[in-house]
């Protein structure tokens, strides 16, 4: 047994999940911030420099609020509901590659927890665990709004997981693999995928708002018609974990999208700059990071700018335009992949 | 492959008929054109096959046999059509629906008859199962239906589980799926082999409902629409069986590992016999004799799978057609009456003649009186069995059991021929559906006479 | 082609009858039955002259090595003549009748006709089944739609005993078929003698059981005093007339042949169970005071008397059991035909209720007098010649077997003018004083039968030579 | 049969030890949390505070009642078209081996996929608006 | 690991299975039961798979794509068991099988 594979593992996960941790927490912030851009308002500046510490603020609240589980609600899939939409958030992570590889004292650090041949695929398996979460915490909680606002959900992102596999396929046509950082090693060498697939883009894009709840998906959660959705009865760190879960779900999202679409921790030019590799590898990273940060300033960018989908549009976006379509690119893509190796 | 193909697009033609066909009766048309169609493209196909047999990546292997065995199931299924298909309206508001799960049932029917792949005998066997899962409770006016429903569909994916085990651990034993190339036979026994087997037959009686595995089907077939029993209970029933023969004759046998299953299974075979011929003694319901006679009919067709040889495979064909024919006529008369019992058969003989004479010659020959196909049809297991050499204790069994048969069988001519009373039919008896019940007739005595007519095509 | 007509007369009448209508079936029973004599009749000559003549073989399932054989031996002859000559008598006799739904109850006679026929012909074995069961359905439906009050279980139980027991025998057909060479079913091949004695032993049961059930041989019988007492008359006539020859028949044509060392083995076991028969029969016959169901108890000891003759395996035994399958058609069909008259004219069946009919109707009495003797065998009747050439057959074979059996003459002669006594002589009662005598057909048929009993008494020969093939190829067999 | 896929050719089955792992981180933190939180916040517990909240009203009956089948439907089909999906991977992974066969065969499958696809549309399952 | 394991825990994994179908009477438990019978039998059979695949066999993967059928299959009776268990519960507000009982009359 390698310890020192273990160690650094063990610092790699705790770095991963703390960084998770923290781009939740300041998303709060700048989602404030972004909207308050938009709306021609400065949004929080109270607390320390420009409100950066806002989310800490936020934080600790939840931390010490009261905690309380209605007396009709079925405790233990009360607790166990949010608890399982934090774990699937902080389990996404494993698989996606958050850098090439760091040379330390003659030991080669891969910057990515697992490399597994079927990453994308664990990806689609852990995060259709998240409907777990909402659908026990909004039954558990035993009230109308909840129970509505989680059934709702689960329609809602079942319904654009579809189109959202489908997308991907087209994808794996190209790349002939399910391991995201060969996924990423491929564009390194190349031009990224977008380029390629455009279309499979936009609706891996669209079905992500929809997974991650976010507007112009975020029915489960209106508060104008559902009280809050499936939350609703949730308080304390309870409430925080679905909130933070939402998140790192957005954090991921956009990890994956840079990964799988943009290169991930690619950027061009990289390999003919000349740098150590080292160096080389800590610009890929920050390079990843700059992508997921605009990512993340696009899904509030959007938030603030289109207005929320009525429940039958939003499905019938999903099933009658986004299969089709994603199926479309799919076979298309095939055939153009196809002839080119043919001819 | 024709078949496999044709019923599965029939199916799908069927569901998107019921999408543009508003006329119920129309639909029923085009199911009969579409059954057509299937049958002469399985017969196209029979030209087509040279030296016996052509395999299709490893998966299906099509020869004269399951060819003529489609065509005895379509066959069937036309004649279902014919007599019952009105029944179908009656049932709920789906319609083509109906018609579109029988075709997939028929599509499972064909790969189970075809199959040469461990593989393709599970997706056979399910792909009958689960639309019947459906049309049992497709009736969703009574609470009885939908519970059948549920019941059957319990048992049968509980049977499911239990044979996908069984075929797990033939793989873990042989290495591969292939029926050909299993060689389980040759050698030592395997002791993960020998488990499969008995999984295997485990999950198959369950699926043809032989004892000690039948406990649902009186329930099912009690609860389910009765159009749907008369279906379920006999080409379903015979495709089953194709599925349980195929399977243990073509990678079963072998000096070593066949005497291990045959003692078991023909204790299932008597004990399916005994259960279902007796307890059929006892019923007061023509719809829940006819379950348990179902059940006793079982047991003969067991005598195929566990004989394995010539006569058997010969007479799994025959009895496949003379009971399924026989059966079915006898469901769709007793759909036309209000009462299921067999008091509502009394003097059916005065007031409907035809009826009577030709439910006379359906339990004739579920009974096995010769000079009609049911005779031959336990003739040819019995052969088979009479062959086989160690099973004569179970073919007097048999024949002692047939003779009980007789009762229940006619005491539905009692009934009709020496009760007195007046049936009350549900509805007007037309035209159409007398001269399709004597041309049904005609063909279980055909058959009867001149067994060869089907004997030659084999 | 004589033996396919013979055949095809009542079948194809019995289904034109169906549709018939009036007296329509009537007619065209009594015609059918007419050509049937008549080609019977011409069976016999052609028989004299050409006997392969009567052979006929086509093909059938050629698969099972099942033909459509049929042909016509001494002793198929004779049966044949037996039927033609009983179903004339009995259609004669119901001629003023009216039976309800007529046309169903003609054609069925007439299709049970058919059947019989068809047994007696058929040299396949396969053929010989479907025939042997093809006769039971039509008796089945007539003694469940006109018998009497408890005519359904009791018909069935008939039913149920008899296609039991031919399963068995299907059975047993099918493992000879396996184990013959060339997988056939004809009787060529089934008396080819390949069968180990081993097997034999065991397959002698299957076939035993089937035909002494059909006879009916003692503990397999008992279905038979019930069907004959709830039976119509006719159908009685033709269960005891004809349908219980078809046992013997099958014995003799089939059984022995096919098993020899099979029957050899059990033959002993076979006599003991037909002697048990007998004398049991017999005593119940003596306690019984209904007319119908006396006579079927001695019916039951005749057959047993016959059937542990065949079984004693030597010329003469067998010569006595041929005669006597006709004789004994002959004689009981005219006991049934006196029932009938009787039960007809007065509608009771209690024999108690009866007496001095002999005062009111001298010809029935007269009749019944004739026939009661044959039946108890006396000399100069034709009952006489077979039983003695049985007795003599059995005293070779073991002469206690004989002297039990011996004892069932005298109590059929106890039983029989007990009954003669009871019915037509002693005090007249209200009842029987209204007794009218005979009408012109049954006169005929009466007289018929009793031209019959007394020329077959007095000039058996013709019958003898007319078996002697059968007699000789059984033998050969043994 | 099959030929030697990618799925054959799989990682050790110690390539996902880091997963479990980061199994045991999240569930620490979750479950160290969910532990803080529990004596952090005060508690003062009333009958009031603990009925579930419906918009201020009282609440009338169980909320746990049969939704529309809309939604059971939607479940259901997501089911059905998921495990399509799925075997879409294998074949998308393998295509290029495959080659125009493959797409044939995969053309045919999406046939009926859209065929399934069609008729649950046109059947209405997927109509929200009655 | 060896196989062994494998195949042992998969028939564990299918006995509690077989148990909880014949010992419990709410349908939906039933239908657990023999799903978890149905992915002890997956599991058993990539095992297998595995163990052909090291012994030298190139068609191993042909048990992998079986497990794939049996999923299709088991979403297929999943969407079919479901809809059934909702009709009856829908009828009888129960899903215990025990009610059924009165079919038998």
């Amino acid at each position: 047994m390698d310890w020192f594979f273990i160690l650094e593992k063990i610092l790699l996960i705790s770095g991963v999940l703390a960084i998770s941790l923290i781009v939740a927490m300041y998303s709060t912030w700048g989602e404030r911030k972004v909207a308050g851009v938009m709306q021609d308002r400065i949004g929080p500046n109270r607390a320390g420099f420009m409100g950066l510490l806002q989310p800490l603020a936020d934080g600790g609240k939840l931390f010490f609020k009261e905690e309380i589980i209605p007396g009709s609600s079925n405790r233990f899939l009360f607790i166990l509901g949010p608890s399982l939409a934090m774990m699937v958030a902080c389990m996404t992570s494993a698989v996606i590659p958050w850098g090439d590889t760091l040379t330390i004292a003659g030991r080669t650090i891969s910057l990515q927890v697992a490399d597994i041949n079927i990453g994308i695929l664990y990806i689609f398996g852990v995060v259709s665990l998240g409907v777990y979460g909402i659908m026990l915490g909004g039954w558990a909680s035993n009230n109308k709004y909840s129970l509505l606002a989680s059934v709702r959900a689960a329609s809602q992102i079942i319904s654009y997981e579809l189109a959202m596999g489908l997308s991907l396929i087209a994808l794996l046509m190209m790349t002939g693999t399910l391991s995201i950082k060969e996924i990423v090693e491929q564009q390194r060498h190349s031009l990224w995928n977008v380029l390629y697939q455009p279309l499979g883009f936009l609706i891996f894009l669209v079905c992500s708002f929809a997974e991650c709840n976010r507007t112009p998906f975020d029915l489960p959660e209106a508060e104008n018609e559902l009280n809050g959705g499936y939350h609703l009865e949730y308080s304390s760190m309870k409430l925080g974990f679905y909130l933070f879960a939402e998140y790192i779900n957005m954090f991921i999202s956009s990890a994956l999208m840079s990964s799988l679409y943009f290169g991930g921790y690619s950027f061009p030019y990289m390999d003919s700059l000349g740098l150590s590799p080292n160096l080389t590898t800590i610009l890929g990273t920050v390079a990843l990071f700059v992508k997921i940060i605009f990512f993340l300033f696009f899904f509030m960018w959007v938030r603030w700018t289109i207005p929320r989908f009525r429940y039958d549009q939003l499905m019938r976006l999903g099933w009658n335009i986004m299969i089709p379509l994603a199926l479309a690119n799919m076979l298309i893509t095939g055939a153009i992949v196809l002839y080119r190796s043919t001819h | 492959m024709n078949a496999l193909i044709s019923t599965a697009l029939a199916g799908v033609v069927m569901m998107f008929a019921g999408l543009f066909i508003r006329n119920k009766q129309h639909i029923k048309f085009v199911a009969i054109a579409a059954l057509l169609i299937v049958s002469v493209a399985n017969l196209a196909e029979l030209s087509t096959i040279e030296g016996g047999s052509r395999t299709v990546l490893g998966m299906v292997t099509v020869s004269h046999f399951s060819i003529l065995f489609n065509a005895i199931a379509f066959g069937a299924t036309l004649i279902y059509f014919l007599l019952s298909g009105s029944a179908f309206e009656k049932v709920g508001e789906h319609v083509a629906d109906y018609f579109a799960l029988v075709f997939f049932i028929l599509s499972g029917i064909t790969l189970a008859s075809s199959f040469s792949n461990l593989l393709m005998l599970f997706l056979a066997i399910e792909i009958i199962s689960i639309p019947q899962y459906i049309l049992a409770g497709s009736n969703k006016r009574t609470p009885k239906s939908s519970e059948a429903s549920l019941k059957y569909f319990l048992m049968g994916s509980f049977s499911t589980g239990i044979l996908l085990m069984g075929i797990t651990l033939i793989y873990g034993a042989a290495g591969t799926f292939n029926i050909e190339e299993l060689g389980l036979g040759n050698g030592d026994i395997n002791p993960l082999a020998l488990c499969g087997i008995i999984l295997l037959a485990f999950a198959l009686s369950f699926k043809v409902s032989a004892a000690p595995f039948h406990f649902w089907t009186p329930d099912v077939y009690d609860g389910s629409p009765t159009v749907f029993t008369s279906f379920m209970a006999t080409v379903v029933k015979a495709g089953s069986f194709i599925a349980f023969i195929r399977i243990f004759h073509g990678a079963f046998t072998g000096t070593n590992i066949s005497a291990h299953w045959q003692l078991l299974l023909s204790l299932v075979t008597a004990a399916t016999l005994l259960i279902g011929n007796f307890t059929a003694v006892f019923q007061q319901s023509v719809k829940r004799m006819l379950a348990y006679s179902s059940i006793a009919q079982a047991g003969f067709m067991l005598f195929a799978v566990i004989s394995m040889n010539k006569y058997a495979t010969q007479g799994i064909i025959l009895y496949a057609a003379a009971y399924s024919v026989a059966t079915i006529g006898v469901f769709a008369v007793t759909m036309k009456l209000k009462d299921y019992t067999f008091d509502g058969f009394n003097g059916l003989a005065r007031t409907q003649p035809v009826l009577a004479v030709t439910t006379a010659i359906f339990v004739c020959s579920l009974a096995g009186i010769p000079l009609t196909a049911g005779f031959f049809a336990k003739y040819f297991v019995l052969t088979a069995a009479v062959q086989q050499g160690n099973l004569l204790w179970l073919v007097v069994l048999a024949v002692l059991c047939a003779a009980i048969s007789a009762y229940y069988y006619f005491r539905v001519i009692i009934a009709m021929y020496f009760k007195q009373g007046e049936p009350a039919t549900k509805e007007e008896i037309t035209g159409g559906f007398k001269v399709m019940l004597v041309i049904t007739a005609a063909i279980v005595i055909l058959l009867g006479v001149f067994p060869g007519l089907l004997l030659n095509l084999i | 082609m004589l033996t396919v007509l013979l055949i095809l007369i009542p079948l194809v009448a019995g289904l034109i009858t169906f549709g018939l209508k009036g007296s329509g079936p009537k007619a065209l029973a009594l015609i059918a039955s007419i050509a049937s004599l008549a080609v019977t009749v011409a069976a016999l000559f052609q028989f004299r002259t050409a006997p392969e003549a009567l052979q006929l073989t086509a093909s059938w399932i050629p698969q099972l090595g099942a033909q459509f054989s049929v042909g016509l031996d001494g002793m198929g002859m004779m049966l044949c003549l037996l039927t033609a000559i009983s179903f004339l008598l009995i259609f004669i006799v119901i001629n003023n009748r009216n039976y309800e739904r007529a046309n169903s109850f003609y054609g069925l006679m007439l299709l049970s006709q058919a059947g019989l026929i068809g047994v007696f012909s058929a040299y396949d074995a396969l053929l010989f089944y479907v025939f042997w069961e093809l006769a039971l359905i039509p008796v089945y439906f007539l003694c469940s739609l006109w018998g009497g009050e408890k005519r359904i279980p009791v018909t069935f139980k008939f039913f149920v005993y008899t296609f039991a027991g031919s399963l068995l025998m299907l059975v047993g057909l099918i493992y000879i078929y396996l184990q013959l060479p060339d997988k056939s079913f004809s009787y060529a091949a089934f008396t080819s003698g390949v069968l180990s004695p081993k097997d034999q032993s065991w397959l002698f049961w299957l076939f035993f059981v089937a035909f002494a059930i059909k006879m009916p041989v003692f503990p397999f019988h008992t279905w038979q005093p019930d069907t004959y007492e709830q039976s119509p008359t006719p159908v009685t006539m033709v269960l005891s007339g004809i349908m219980v020859k078809m046992g013997l028949f099958g014995v003799i044509r089939w059984l022995l042949p096919v098993l020899p060392s099979g029957a050899y083995m059990w033959s002993e076991v076979a006599i003991v169970l037909s002697i048990i028969g007998i004398i049991y029969a017999s005593c119940i016959a003596i306690v019984q005071s209904d007319f119908k169901r006396l006579i079927a108890y001695s019916s039951i000891a005749h057959i047993g008397l016959m059937s542990a003759a065949i079984f004693a395996n030597n010329e003469q035994s067998l010569q006595g059991v041929l005669i006597q399958l006709f004789n004994h058609g002959i004689n009981i069909i005219g006991l049934w035909i006196i029932v009938e008259i009787i039960q007809q004219r007065l509608k009771v069946k209690n024999m108690n209720e009866l007496g001095g009919i002999a005062t009111y109707a001298p010809n029935i009495a007269i009749f019944l007098v004739i026939i009661s003797l044959a039946n108890v065998a006396l000399p100069l009747t034709n009952g006489f010649i077979g039983e003695f050439l049985m007795f003599s057959g059995l005293f070779q074979y073991n002469v206690w077997f004989m002297a039990v059996a011996g004892l069932g003459i005298i109590l059929a002669a106890v039983y029989t003018l007990n009954m003669v006594q009871k019915v037509i002589f002693g005090e007249a009662n209200t009842l029987t004083s209204t007794t009218t005598d005979l009408t012109g057909n049954e006169l005929l048929a009466l007289s018929v039968i009793v031209v019959i009993i007394i020329a077959m008494g007095v000039y058996p020969k013709p019958m003898l030579d007319l078996v002697s093939s059968t007699t000789e190829l059984v033998n050969k067999v043994y | 049969m099959f030929t030697d896929t990618v799925l054959l050719s799989a990682t050790t089955p110690f390539s996902y030890f880091p997963i479990v792992l980061q199994l045991c981180a999240a569930l620490g933190f979750v479950g160290l949390t969910m532990f803080a939180t529990h004596f952090l916040g005060p508690k003062r517990k009333t009958s009031d505070k603990l009925v579930t909240f419906e918009s201020g009203i009282e609440q009338k009956g169980n909320a746990r009642q049969p939704v529309a089948i809309k939604y059971f439907l939607t479940a259901i089909l997501f089911v059905l078209f998921d495990v399509e999906v799925i075997f879409f991977y294998p074949y998308a992974v393998n295509f290029r081996e495959l080659g125009w066969d493959g797409f044939l065969a995969m053309l045919l499958f999406v046939a009926f996929f859209l065929g399934g696809f069609f008729y649950i549309l046109k059947k209405g399952a997927l109509k929200w608006e009655d | 690991m060896p196989v062994q394991y494998y195949i042992f825990l998969s028939i564990v994994l299918f006995c509690i299975g077989v148990m909880g179908v014949l010992m419990r009477r709410n349908a939906i438990i039933i239908f657990m039961c023999v799903e978890l019978m149905l992915n002890a039998v997956n599991l058993l059979m990539v095992a297998f798979s595995k163990m052909w695949a090291d012994a030298g066999r190139v068609d191993a993967a042909g048990a992998q794509i079986f497990v794939f059928f049996i999923m299709v299959v088991a979403a297929a009776e999943v969407a079919v068991g479901l809809a059934i268990i909702v009709m009856v519960y829908r009828k009888s507000q129960s899903v215990d099988i025990n009610i059924m009982n009165r079919l038998k009359n």
